[in-house]
């Protein structure tokens, strides 16, 4: 096929680091399908030897290499590559996460979600340094509810800024954050403490 | 790995990162000339006797030293050599004193601070060289990438639906819960249940109860009052009025009674008002 | 080891479904560490059968089962398993995903991190005796990251007691605090003054 590569299980990039390996490293962290060719990229092999390396990879999950079948396996979606759990899975991975995610968010997760609601944009630090802990599994647990988004990349030290979504309207049962009980008076006094007096 | 104990305190570059070590303060004195940190290891195993050590000297070339520094490193060392500086000079007081014949309890009592603080003195040494333990598994994990990646869609739509029982207004109650300034306290009255006591409040009662007597004692001064609290800010205003040459105390014996005076020339309810502002947060 | 387990790679559950997959199948969606005894739990087998199940799979992720090495690894870090990043391929990652370092902690948050490590529960009057200085913003700061947490108040004087978390044991890349290194010997001298004991 291509020169550098050589067969099967052992394919390695001309380095000498088995491109499987880096294949590997690269899909554990991806949250999107990964195309070929960013792929390639990533690695630094041409794509050819990432398609052959990948064919690999999925036979050797799916139980047709030398191991046993894994419980996971890579699959490609919408023109991407990308770890998934095996659907015969499904239900043991459903039963978890109904046992990990509690019908109704902590209080912790309430007052933090109140917080970026007045606050936003707001970032995850900003949002510890107010309430005094450390917000990011509630962060997590909100952006997996939806409540809350990802709006953008502050341009200088690259910390995401959060917001709160339509979701979290409706569920208060307003049309907007203008519609949001102020809350100004009480906060004058609490801004003291903290960085700049974006309250509103 | 580990600072292992018994070699830190004899070989100082085997326990701490040696770039660092030998790269850090050195002094000169007349009877030492190495690095700071192996002065501070010979007189912690008593092998060197604190109080030939001049105090200025190290002072001196520390300054010296600072100055070829940058400046966050700088604030770091600096810091640090407050702490060691400030217990090297409990430590020379201790080691002053006459330690002869160990005749009268206070003598022994003397000696015993001494070895506390050498002990401080150590007990400071040991964290600070753990800290280089914590700052380097820190480093090597901060370049590790663990798998956290978002669940997908088919899994998420399997959560249970989120049961919401708030209304706007319950929602802004929480917020404002929220916001409240987490107390951070200061050292100090925080630790008291008690609620906050104005100084201020307390130097008043106590100018009015002095002006209207030739003399108070201070016991009669706080006779009554049951919270702690109170009685620190009244003995706090009882200071603060001494400082606006307000008032003169006499003590008899150490520990005996204080006897408190009105001496104030002139004194204004302006005067009051401005009392205790340093303890103003 | 226990009635329902078999062999090595092939280590079965009572309802047939190969444990290793199942086991792999939550290591894949979850976002914190897992312990033994809730990974059991997730998965319906012993505790006995899935601590042996990982440890084949850890072999096997490192090569030494009957495939090639996986370009991740299992470890146990902050009292559970998780996937990883292997650490050769870290800098092909951090390449990848161009995030930037985390701010790094200075000197002094290090040194008084190291005295609540291994002084808690510990309040902050404490710390600062030990270190000599003020350590308000600095135990804020590790409050933020999430490093340290409040335990819980002195009965009688309000004091709050600090302790460290389980992201400090993450960040550290240990498992728990027997693994923090000795320092006892140095100490003991120093013990008088302090709540003895608790010094490890």
């Amino acid at each position: 096929m291509t020169d550098d590569v050589t067969t099967t299980d052992g394919v390695t990039t001309t380095d000498g680091a088995p491109l499987a390996e880096r294949i590997e490293a690269i899909l554990l962290i991806i949250d999107e399908p990964i195309g070929l060719v960013a792929l390639a990229a990533a690695v630094g092999s041409p794509v050819a030897a990432v398609r052959q390396t990948i064919e690999t990879l999925v036979d050797d999950y799916d139980g047709r290499g030398h191991g046993p079948r894994r419980g996971f396996e890579l699959r490609e979606v919408g023109g991407g590559w990308r770890l998934y759990v095996r659907d015969d899975h499904d239900d043991l991975v459903a039963d978890f996460i109904g046992g990990q995610a509690p019908a109704r968010l902590s209080q912790a997760a309430l007052e933090t979600l109140a917080v970026i609601a007045y606050k936003q944009p707001v970032t995850r630090s900003q949002v510890a340094s107010i309430r005094a802990v450390n917000v990011d599994s509630v962060v997590r647990t909100l952006l997996a509810r939806g409540l809350i988004t990802e709006l953008f990349a502050d341009a200088e030290t690259g910390a995401i800024n959060y917001g709160t979504t339509d979701t979290l309207l409706q569920h208060l049962g307003i049309n907007s954050l203008d519609e949001l009980p102020p809350i100004s008076p009480l906060l004058d006094d609490g801004a003291d403490g903290f960085d700049e007096g974006t309250i509103r | 790995m580990a600072p292992s104990p018994d070699e830190s305190s004899v070989d100082t570059t085997d326990a701490v990162d040696p770039a660092t070590e030998e790269s850090g303060f050195r002094v000169s004195l007349s009877n030492f000339d190495g690095p700071f940190d192996l002065l501070l290891t010979l007189i912690s195993k008593h092998e060197m006797d604190i109080t030939e050590v001049s105090l200025s000297a190290v002072t001196n070339e520390f300054i010296a030293y600072l100055k070829e520094l940058d400046d966050d490193e700088e604030l770091d060392q600096a810091s640090e050599f407050l702490v060691v500086a400030a217990t090297l000079l409990d430590m020379k007081v201790a080691g002053l004193l006459p330690q002869g014949e160990l005749v009268d309890a206070e003598a022994v009592a003397l000696l015993e601070a001494r070895d506390l603080l050498f002990a401080r003195l150590l007990q400071y040494r040991a964290f600070k060289e753990v800290s280089t333990w914590f700052a380097r598994c820190l480093h090597r994990e901060g370049r590790r990438h663990v798998r956290a990646v978002r669940l997908d869609e088919k899994h998420r739509k399997k959560t249970p639906e989120l049961v919401w029982s708030l209304s706007a207004d319950d929602f802004a109650a929480l917020a404002l819960l929220a916001f409240a300034p987490k107390e951070m306290p200061h050292v100090g009255l925080d630790h008291l249940h008690a609620p906050l006591v104005s100084i201020r409040e307390q130097a008043a009662i106590v100018v009015t109860l002095l002006r209207s007597a030739e003399s108070v004692s201070f016991r009669e001064l706080v006779a009554g009052v049951q919270e702690p609290g109170i009685v620190v800010a009244r003995f706090i205003s009882v200071l603060e009025l001494y400082r606006h040459a307000a008032l003169s105390f006499e003590q008899l014996e150490p520990l005996g009674e204080l006897t408190l005076r009105w001496a104030a020339e002139s004194w204004s309810d302006e005067t009051l008002a401005s009392l205790g502002a340093d303890y103003d947060r």
